[in-house]
């Protein structure tokens, strides 16, 4: 199982699901309408590093964060 | 020297307490930023959500590329509920030279703004509001997407 | 808002005074520089010499042209003996917006090593020793030298 | 008569002269073979305001002053 989690603003809970790469994870989520704008504008990171591509292999623990836009200070 | 507060920073125990901390650095200029709330559009105050291991990575890797030129940098931010006119960000370099602070804290303040992960809400009439207009997606978001982004 | 004291500044009493006197001034940034004596090429301390009318005419203007983009200035500096790691210059920029503050605590920096009326001297095996190394002639210099300036 | 100050490093007691025009002032100091060098890389100040030309008229309790080069911070 992966773990889902929705930064900031987003106010969702965490979802588990069984993913093997984060294409599986982008697929699944793009399936919920509420997501629509926060999947077009948030960053993605695995296990708190960032990433850039969708072929990300996950394994079982992995915890994949939605970070949306920024606003510090 | 990356410090997170619940609620409003003390800023002049903040800067007193690093500019002491750095006294035998033999660093010849220290160049804190100090962010503090405005009265304006009506709020009441910020409120902040922070992703902590994220900001910490963020953090330690500016912090590595200050350490290449001499430096070092210091950070506050506040998390939650901060009123008008107090402070909530303090970020600090210290450097052996006047030039290589007064580029850094420029560059490090300005990596903050657009990548540290920190959600910033307006508190207006009892409410906690996104700060939606003023908030910078992260370099490369919308990957999750598809083409249709 | 120009303040000169004899021998070392007091910089967290100096950074906490001037947060206390601005902070209903509703500046979202306030940004100090502060400048320390660093141990280097066996020096004792540093001296320093002003010539107060220029130097209030100096800061005058840049405090107008501050004003014209809804910022303010405040500026310390040491007369006198001032030891080493002790600190003999604060120039604050309190702004409304961060760019603001970030471009002008840089140009006002720059200009003030440039154009402002001290002179700087090594105290060295108890001799008192113009750095004339580190010096910069103000613009226009050598007017009286005539044509062989 | 003119008040010649000289400030700073140049540690020499001011002078007073003669002079109507700053480049009389300019004449009678290129005189003193130990000011050669702070001419060179010295501004000048009448009444505490920078001035860039030998054409400015004095008169009689006006200040010069010589800036040499500077450093503070």
């Amino acid at each position: 199982m992966v773990r889902i989690e929705f930064l900031g603003p987003i106010q969702k809970p965490a979802v588990e699901m069984e993913a093997s790469t984060l294409a599986e994870v982008a697929e699944a989520l793009r399936a919920d309408e509420t997501l629509k704008a926060w999947l077009k504008n948030s960053a993605v990171a695995v296990n708190d590093t960032l990433v850039s591509g969708l072929d990300v292999a996950l394994k079982d623990g992995d915890k994949v964060s939605l970070l949306p836009p920024v606003c510090g200070g | 020297m990356l410090e997170l507060y619940d609620g409003a920073l003390d800023v002049p125990e903040l800067l007193k307490k690093w500019y002491e901390e750095e006294s035998r650095g033999n660093y010849g200029a220290y160049i804190p930023f100090v962010g503090t709330v405005r009265d304006e559009n009506g709020i009441e105050g910020l409120s902040f959500d922070i992703y902590e291991p994220i900001l910490t990575s963020w953090f330690d890797a500016w912090q590595q590329k200050a350490a290449g030129r001499g430096a070092l940098l210091k950070m506050a931010h506040s998390r939650g509920d901060v009123l008008l006119h107090q402070s909530s960000y303090i970020a600090a370099v210290f450097s052996p030279k006047r030039r290589v602070a007064l580029e850094m804290i420029e560059a490090f303040v300005e990596d903050f703004k657009a990548s540290a992960p920190i959600w910033k809400y307006d508190l207006k009439n009892g409410e906690r509001i996104y700060a939606a207009d003023r908030s910078t997606a992260i370099g490369g978001s919308g990957l999750l997407a598809g083409g249709d982004a």
